[in-house]
């Protein structure tokens, strides 16, 4: 019975476990590469298994209410368990010789780390899961132990030690207040005394987030990292540990943090509103693919971002008839919204990395130049078809061209904003989705337009399959949005009072 | 039971057209003689037509076309008089071009276009809506255009089409326009139409036109003149007929002599009721003719290239039949009469003409008379033919041209007792210039010695035989038919429910003239005039003092006057161009340093206004500075807003400056921003 | 009566493509076919259409995303299936026309057909969501089809292409949601029905003029972006001159006549309920490209961009006549659209020829050529003619037709149009025939020789299709002439049809 | 005893040194240890604010967040190591291969 309680949880148990197992077989056995990528693949699906077992469960609390398991941390341990398992299955062409045990044991304890904070109510286990995934990807980032790799680990590790000191301090500053670490007291406590000492704490700890989720000011890693660590690694970044920062955000400042609603409304504004512009104007003149495309989330989490803007402008507004679904509330719709772009941002991404990670990993062989320089896909569609048209799908996707995962995302996201009040936000969302199309299309005409700048390309069984898996998700989403809409409804829920 | 044949008349030579068209290559002559047959099934069946409707029956047949438009067929007086003119000469033209085009590669290019031309002419003819003339009177447009540029290598004849087509199309804009004005005045009058009556049938538009507002009616007729105008090239738009003698004769003679051209006057005709009842819509019509007949006979005088002479003379002669048909502010439905008949004589022998002058440029190979004459030594059946031709043009006595144009200049006198003068004396010396610039062609190509040595034979007889039944036509058809014609085209309006008084109120004919007569009076007058002269055709013997008592119209030195207008015209032109009796020579009298035979060589200058000036440079250069805009403002403001964006983004991305410690110093730079933007927020009460 | 005939018509293009695709070099003969079933298809439709109902017809409709009140709707009426008829047309002809493609010929084809799909897609679909998915679906193969097969800017011209009407849509989009929130079902959902949304306009307490005002003016923009009409045309030109034949050509045909048939779908049912000055608005612009785009054509050196500015030119009339609002001027305005998709594909088609056969487009080299291709040169004079309006070709008709039923409501403008456009219509095209064509052969020319007899073929066609238009308009005016007294009434969603 | 505020009062200012060493230092190890300070003021705060606390989360935050800077420490060390081996220097202004 009492194992049995802990049913929810199996999932995370059974990714430790099996960490460490990796770990020590690693060391046991020699050029175990395979071996383990199919482990810790089989380990994920199961995990992937264990929670979708109990999708839309009732929110449970454990281990003295610091975590809580819910939609809303279903959806997110999907989220993380789908990528994670297509970077794994990617890698597996990648990675097959002496130290690939490390990178498979780094990568599940990144998503068991991802997945703690995507469920923890409390502050410290958010703390310590945050620490975990953080510590697993600076580790990963430098994996490949090439110079890019290295100062690529370097920056992202400065600056996300400052972000989580930042984060900490912040965390202290509220435990201070409330006296107690669980979100729920902290709330209640924000509501009752509330003084200049919580402002700071509100933008420390936004601070802390706004690192993972690339927000702009706190964004200057990502284009460095996103291009110098391992492709498959920055699929990694840029679909899971992103996300990971906003389940925290949401977590935090939706539920603890609402006292501060002006706030972190107008902070949220100013954040998404220059976030989103700035990366896709960076985008426009970069040359690396790999950098376009961090540019690129960057905008994409400017977008994301409208979903707290949505909150702060709408938080309890009475239930209205928008959409087709009954009454609902324009902040559930806006989180909603958000949920359905990371589902689908977090596809397109982790599929567009492991895209540049294929063509890469070809490509550096015979050109000592910028493995990753877009002259390099001059011409894929004819060098590596099926590559070429996932990444042409993915493209337009992130373009939110219908009918793709990106268009439906989009859709609800701005529709919320727009029934919210925030037109200005959302006019200025879809021209900045207009002003992407200049660097999306830029790739797409290379890769398509351009003579071909070099032999045909191997397409490793790995990627390939990987690159397939996503594109049949990202399609189906955008065909068949009605099962998501609905989950992502019920996952948001989670974060409003009822 | 031919009417129920009619279409057959336009259905034949479309039938000619594609056969020409698709195998007219593999056929002798070009598949010329499908042209002939199909042309000549069509005088056959229009004779028919004649014998079954003279002389006071109509056809009208109608079926649905589209939307709320019909075709139809509508074969009054008017039409049947055009059907046979134009069948029957075109029939000739088109044997002649079986001897002229023999031999030409394009051959059955030539006859697939002919037989194109004749079935649109015919259709023109009797449309039975204004929608349906209007579109056969494009596709005869378009025909001249191919016929014209039919040698389309020749960069001159590819531009002379073009020109006409242009030209034309100005006035067919104005048509439009008319057609426009027209349809939406008849329905907002919300008529309650009979099934199978369309709001563009002639009836029904003849029915209604006294309800339309007098002003729309003269912005109608106004409209639709413009069409004639360019059709029939009058002034200001006649500049296309001189050069369109690019072409081959035979379409010379065939469209712009004795046919196309006569377009715009059966146009005028056809809406004669409607220029009727506007006010001053006649006005317009005889003050255009009037002065193009003056206009284009003093051109005539001076060009040097045959067909140009015979191409401004027929120019000077269609704002005869035009003058005609303004005169009927005076004398009423008469003037129809008067004016078709010309059309018709004029037919005839301006085609003989222009089929003599091919006969000799195929002899002799130049157009250019300086280098021609005593060519009747060797070519006499042309010579004798074409000498009935220029006789009958010049108005001789008993000749076609003799009863048709001097009656049109008699009731110009009419109109000019009535109204003004000013007519009548622009066509007496009109008049009096035909004769001269004819007399001077046919001089100087037929008589005194070769001035420079061409081919000496004979013309085939396949080309002599049409030249030889024209001329009788050009010499006894005004004399056989005259008084008969008059009174069947007379009727022609009969057969419609229009009230010519009333109209004539509401043109304002009552008012005017100075014994107030109103429309009618003014048509009996004509008629008594009209009698009168038909004394004064005999009184040629008997002196025209005679006539001078019956006719109360106009007084006898009025009716005689047209006799000697005709003999002095060709007397000095002799004196000039006759070798035998030659007196003067014309550059004495007019050296080439004369300002007045300068303009006149130069065709006042219309080329030089008309496509130098207004086609290049206002028209294309208003085209040069759209380009401008278009690419500096309409499409600049957008490379200029990419270009600032993507301006701004180089800048954008410098801030990364890719040092660590910086993006730190960032990171607290955003918390310190955020911390001072809220708080002023919430100073200012913004949150 | 075939059951979801409409379905089938936007998935045998479909399937066709992903075949084609596959195919290799017998991509032509897959695409032939999937080409000629739609056709076949369409032209049943055509023998089963009831002209004088004013109802949808072969309406499909199925629950699609029920959570945001997205249906599966299609459904034609006389607005629609014209177009309908004409795309399937025109891609069959394109097809032929471009069987001699040899670079890529599979993703070629496959590309010619999805177009096929996408303008299938807008032109029956009664859902905005649907409408506008497949409103962007077009853009795709376009681009694709400018930029891989295009000329030596290709780049700039397809991402001009791309990025400017997307831009355009996106308002469109902008519109649609305003729509689509501000206006409840009884039952208090939300729907993106076409039908009942433009119905619902009609409701000041729902709409107020102000609101509907903001509405109309971008969706007006998306549509006239499309069209294109002046100041939004630039694109068209730089499009066309880089696209290869096939692509202009589907471009010219099919895509701008999307703009058009929002203007009758969506624009005219708002029209009798936003400010009135919208209409001069309209009225002006249109003017303004029917004038202008002459002028523009008549200074241009390379052939194809003339025709380009031809096309902005003709469709201006497609504005003016829609605006006009009167029977007549709407119902030619319909078969200015129809007409204009058939004549214009010659036009391009000669252009690309003239391209391949003599190897340049700029007028000033030409010359002559009618000497060398008389065949060729016949069509193309009977297209060009088709194009300046002559009678007896289906251009005139059309153009009568606005012209005469636009006097009723807007006079002055119309005469304009008549006294500025037409002889300069006729000038440009009469200019550039002669500068090609006529006149004597020059010598680089003597071994051109005539064109392959499938292009002769396909153009031919077309100018039959012309004529038998243009001598019996009846054929499609009828359906139009229903549609036309339809547009004049308030809409009837499909539920007061009691078609679902 | 001593008054929390005082104890904010270092904690700030410790964590104020921290930046300023971040805003200044080239030297990838300093950087380390500025980091290390930034942490340390924070768990200062827990520190001290539990004691001010019923309970003693605050202590146990602390000791949580001690034992991560350990092997944050760990993490960033190995990485600086690496570095130094590639480029021969750890002066962070150096390695900016990536940048704009």
């Amino acid at each position: 019975m009492e194992f049995s309680h802990y049913a929810p949880l199996w999932g995370e148990a059974l990714l430790t476990i099996l960490a460490v197992l990796v770990v020590l077989l690693g060391s046991l056995m020699k050029n175990s590469g395979k071996l383990m990528g199919y482990l810790s693949a089989a380990g994920l699906v199961a995990a992937l298994a264990l929670v979708a077992s109990n999708l839309t469960i009732k929110p449970t609390l454990f281990f003295f209410d610091t975590i809580s398991v819910d939609a809303l941390s279903q959806f997110f341990k999907v989220v993380f368990l789908v990528v994670s398992l297509l970077v794994v299955i990617a890698s597996m062409s990648k990675y097959t010789g002496k130290g690939a045990d490390e990178y498979f044991a780094l990568l599940l304890f990144a998503t068991v780390g991802m997945m703690v904070v995507s469920s923890s109510v409390d502050i410290i286990t958010l703390f310590v899961g945050f620490e975990l995934a953080s510590l697993s990807t600076y580790a990963l980032a430098a994996f490949d132990r090439s110079k890019k790799n290295l100062e690529a680990a370097m920056k992202y590790f400065i600056f996300g030690s400052v972000a989580s000191a930042f984060m900490l301090f912040g965390f202290s500053l509220l435990y201070g207040m409330a006296g107690s670490t669980h979100l729920v007291d902290i709330a209640a406590a924000s509501l009752a005394n509330f003084g200049p000492a919580t402002l700071v704490a509100l933008l420390f700890v936004i601070v802390g987030f706004g690192f993972k989720m690339a927000l702009v000011p706190f964004h200057m890693w990502a284009p460095d990292t996103y291009e110098g660590a391992p492709p498959l690694v920055s699929a990694l970044l840029a679909a899971g540990s992103k996300k990971m920062g906003f389940v925290a955000a949401f977590r935090v400042i939706l539920i603890a943090l609402v006292a501060l609603r002006m706030e972190w409304y107008m902070a949220f504004a100013i954040l998404a509103a220059v976030t989103m512009t700035l990366g896709n104007l960076a985008a426009c003149w970069q040359n690396n693919v790999r950098r376009i495309l961090a540019y690129s989330s960057i905008a994409q989490a400017g977008y994301i971002a409208i979903a707290f803007v949505v909150v702060g402008a709408a938080y309890g507004a009475a239930p209205v008839n928008v959409l087709n679904m009954g009454p609902i509330r324009a902040d559930q719709l806006g989180i909603a919204g958000a949920l359905l772009l990371i589902l689908g941002h977090a596809l397109m991404k982790t599929g567009a990395f492991i895209g540049t990670a294929l063509v890469a990993s070809n490509v550096s062989k015979e050109s000592e130049t910028d493995p990753d320089d877009i002259s390099n896909y001059a011409g894929l569609a004819k060098r590596a078809p099926i590559t070429a048209f996932c990444m042409l799908i993915f493209m337009f996707a992130l373009a939110g061209i219908p009918p793709t995962a990106g268009y439906i995302g989009k859709f609800v996201l701005f529709s919320s904003a727009i029934y919210s009040g925030l037109v200005w936000l959302a006019v200025l969302a879809i021209l900045n989705s207009a002003l992407s199309l200049v660097y999306y299309l830029r790739i797409i005409s290379y890769m398509y337009l351009k003579e071909a700048a070099g032999p045909k390309i191997k397409e490793q069984k790995g990627y390939v399959v990987a690159l397939i898996l996503t594109l049949l998700a990202v399609v189906w989403i955008g065909v068949f949005p009605e099962a998501f809409i609905n989950w992502a409804m019920q996952a948001a829920a989670v974060l409003l009072p009822q | 039971m031919y009417a129920d044949y009619a279409y057959l008349i336009v259905a034949l030579p479309v039938l000619a057209f594609l056969l020409c068209l698709f195998v007219g290559w593999h056929l002798p002559r070009g598949g010329g003689f499908l042209t002939v047959l199909a042309t000549f099934a069509g005088l056959i069946l229009s004779l028919g037509i004649f014998s079954e409707i003279y002389p006071d029956k109509i056809i009208h047949q109608s079926m649905p076309w589209f939307a709320n438009f019909n075709v139809g067929i509508l074969i009054d007086p008017l039409a049947l008089v055009m059907l046979l003119m134009v069948t029957f000469v075109v029939t000739l033209i088109h044997i002649y071009a079986n001897g002229y085009m023999n031999g030409d590669p394009g051959a059955a290019r030539y006859f697939a276009e002919a037989a194109l031309f004749t079935a649109s002419m015919l259709g023109l003819i009797f449309a039975d809506n204004l929608l349906q003339l209007f579109i056969f009177w494009e596709l005869v447009g378009l025909c001249s255009y191919l016929l014209i540029g039919f040698w389309y290598r020749k960069p001159s004849a590819a531009a002379a089409a073009k020109k006409a087509f242009l030209t034309t199309r100005v006035g067919d804009v104005l048509f439009l326009a008319g057609i426009i004005l027209l349809y939406n005045n008849l329905a907002n009058l919300n008529l309650a139409l009979k099934p199978g009556e369309y709001l563009l049938q002639f009836p029904v538009i003849y029915a209604n036109l006294a309800q339309i507002a007098p002003d729309q009616l003269t912005l109608i007729a106004l409209g639709l003149l413009g069409g004639a105008v360019g059709k029939s090239g009058q002034f200001p738009l006649h500049v296309w007929l001189p050069d369109a003698m690019e072409g081959p004769t035979t379409v010379s003679a065939m469209i712009h002599a004795a046919t196309m051209v006569t377009a715009g006057v059966y146009l005028v005709a056809r809406m004669f009721p409607l220029f009727y009842a506007a006010p001053y819509g006649l006005t317009a019509v005889i003050a255009v003719g009037a002065f193009t007949a003056l206009f284009a006979a003093t051109m005539g005088l001076t060009s040097f290239d045959i067909k140009r002479v015979l191409a401004f003379s027929t120019v000077s002669q269609l704002g005869f039949m035009m003058a005609g048909l303004g005169s009927g502010a005076a004398v009423g439905t008469l003037a129809v009469g008067v004016a078709i008949f010309h059309l018709i004589g004029h037919s005839f022998f301006k085609a003989l003409l222009f089929l003599g002058a091919g006969s000799i440029i195929h002899a002799v190979n130049t157009n250019d008379l300086r280098e021609m004459g005593g060519v009747g030594k060797y070519m006499k059946w042309t010579m004798y033919t074409m000498l009935i031709g220029s006789l009958s043009l010049a108005g001789f006595p008993y000749f076609t041209g003799f009863f048709s144009k001097d009656e049109v200049i008699l009731i110009a006198y009419e109109y000019g007792a009535l109204i003004n003068m000013l007519p009548y004396i622009f066509l007496v010396l009109a008049a009096v210039l035909t004769a001269i610039y004819t007399f001077r062609m046919w001089f100087s190509v037929f008589t005194g010695k070769e001035r420079s040595n061409y081919a000496k034979h004979e013309s085939p007889w396949i080309m002599l035989g049409p030249l030889v039944i024209l001329a009788v036509f050009a010499f006894g058809f005004g004399l056989a038919a005259q008084d008969d014609f008059y009174k069947y085209l007379d009727s022609n309006f009969e057969h419609y429910d229009l009230d010519f008084v009333e109209l004539g109120v509401i043109g304002g004919h009552a008012l005017e003239g100075e014994h107030g007569a109103p429309a009618v009076e003014g048509e009996q007058g004509a008629a008594a005039a009209e009698a009168g002269h038909g004394a004064a055709a005999e009184g040629e013997a008997s002196e025209g003092e005679a006539g001078g008592e019956e006719g109360p119209g106009e007084p006898w030195y009025i009716q005689i006057l047209p006799i000697f207008i005709a003999l002095g015209g060709i007397l000095i032109a002799g004196l000039f161009y006759w070798d035998r009796v030659k007196k003067f020579d014309p550059s004495q009298v007019t050296g080439d340093k004369d300002p007045i035979r300068k303009l006149l060589l130069k065709g006042y200058y219309q080329h030089e206004i008309m496509t130098g000036w207004f086609a290049e440079t206002v028209v294309y250069g208003t085209a040069l500075i759209c380009n401008t805009i278009d690419i500096k403002l309409v499409d600049g403001w957008l490379n200029w807003l990419s270009a600032l964006v993507l301006g701004f983004a180089q800048h954008v991305r410098k801030v990364q400056t890719g040092i660590v410690q910086n993006y730190v110093t960032a990171l607290v730079l955003g918390v310190v921003v955020l911390v001072v933007v809220i708080t002023l927020a919430k100073e200012v009460g913004l949150v | 009566m075939i059951s979801n005939a409409i379905s089938l018509l936007i998935a045998i293009p479909l399937l066709g493509a992903v075949l084609s695709f596959y195919a290799g070099t017998k991509a032509k003969f897959v695409a032939l076919i999937a080409s000629l079933i739609p056709l076949a298809l369409s032209l049943q439709m055509y023998l089963e259409f009831d002209k004088t109902s004013k109802i949808m017809q072969f309406v499909e409709s199925y629950n699609w995303v029920p959570s945001l009140g997205v249906k599966y709707t299609v459904g034609i009426d006389g607005i629609g299936f014209p177009l309908v008829l004409l795309s399937t047309i025109v891609s069959v002809l394109v097809i032929i026309y471009s069987w001699g493609e040899t670079k890529k010929p599979n993703q070629y084809f496959a590309l010619l057909l999805l177009n096929e799909v996408g303008v299938l897609g807008v032109f029956t679909s009664l859902d905005f969501f649907l409408f506008y998915i497949f409103w962007e679906i077009v853009l795709i193969p376009m681009f694709f089809l400018i930029g891989s097969w295009g000329g030596p800017r290709k780049d700039y011209a397809a991402v001009k292409f791309f990025i400017y009407t997307h831009v355009a849509s996106l308002v469109m989009l902008l519109a649609i949601f305003a729509l689509y929130f501000t206006y409840q079902m009884p039952d208090g959902s939300r729907t993106f029905d076409m039908l009942t949304l433009l119905a619902a306009t009609a409701d000041k307490t729902i709409f107020p003029t102000s609101m509907l005002n903001i509405i109309f003016a971008s969706l007006l923009l998306g549509f006239l972006v499309k069209m294109p009409a002046f100041p939004f045309h630039t694109w068209l030109p730089d499009a066309h001159v880089e696209a290869p034949t096939a692509g202009s050509v589907v471009l010219a045909a099919l895509l701008l006549k999307m703009g058009g048939y929002g203007l009758f779908r969506v624009i005219l049912p708002m029209l009798p309920h936003v400010d009135k000055a919208f209409v001069t608005i309209i009225a002006i612009i249109a003017v303004i490209s029917i004038v202008y785009g002459a002028f523009m054509a008549l200074a241009q050196k390379d052939i194809k961009k003339l025709v380009a500015y031809s096309s902005v030119s003709h469709m201006g009339f497609v504005t003016l006549g829609a605006v006009a609002f009167t029977w007549m001027s709407v119902t030619g305005a319909m078969f200015q659209q129809f007409s204009h998709g058939i004549i214009t594909c010659v036009l391009f088609m000669s252009a690309g020829t003239i391209q391949h056969v003599v190897g340049t487009r700029v007028i000033a080299d030409l010359g002559g050529l009618a000497d060398r291709m008389p065949k060729f040169a016949v069509i193309m004079m009977a297209g060009f003619m088709a194009s300046l309006g002559l009678p007896g070709m289906s251009g005139f008709v059309a153009e009568f037709m606005v012209l005469t039923g636009s006097f009723a409501t807007l006079p002055v403008y119309t005469m304009i149009v008549v006294f500025l456009s037409v002889v300069t219509t006729a000038a440009y095209h009469l200019w550039a025939m002669q500068k090609a064509m006529f006149g004597p052969i020059l010598k680089k020319y003597m071994n051109v020789h005539e064109p392959h007899a499938y292009e002769l073929f396909s153009m031919a066609m077309i100018i039959v299709l012309s004529l038998i238009f243009g001598l019996q308009p009846g054929l499609i005016t009828d359906i139009m002439g229903t549609a036309a007294t339809q547009v004049m009434e308030p809409v009837m969603t499909l539920t007061q049809m009691g078609v679902i | 005893m001593i008054p929390l505020e005082l104890y904010i009062l270092l904690a700030s200012t410790m964590f104020t040194i921290g930046l300023y060493g971040l805003f200044t230092q080239k030297n990838g190890v300093k950087l380390m240890m500025c980091i290390e300070l930034l942490l340390n003021s924070a768990n200062i705060n827990l520190v001290a604010f539990s004691a001010y606390q019923p309970n003693v989360n605050g202590q146990v935050f602390a000791l949580f967040s001690i034992a991560l800077a350990a092997a944050e420490a760990g993490v960033g060390f190995a990485i600086l190591i690496a570095l130094y081996r590639l480029y021969g220097t750890i002066d962070l202004d150096n390695i900016n291969a990536m940048r704009w």
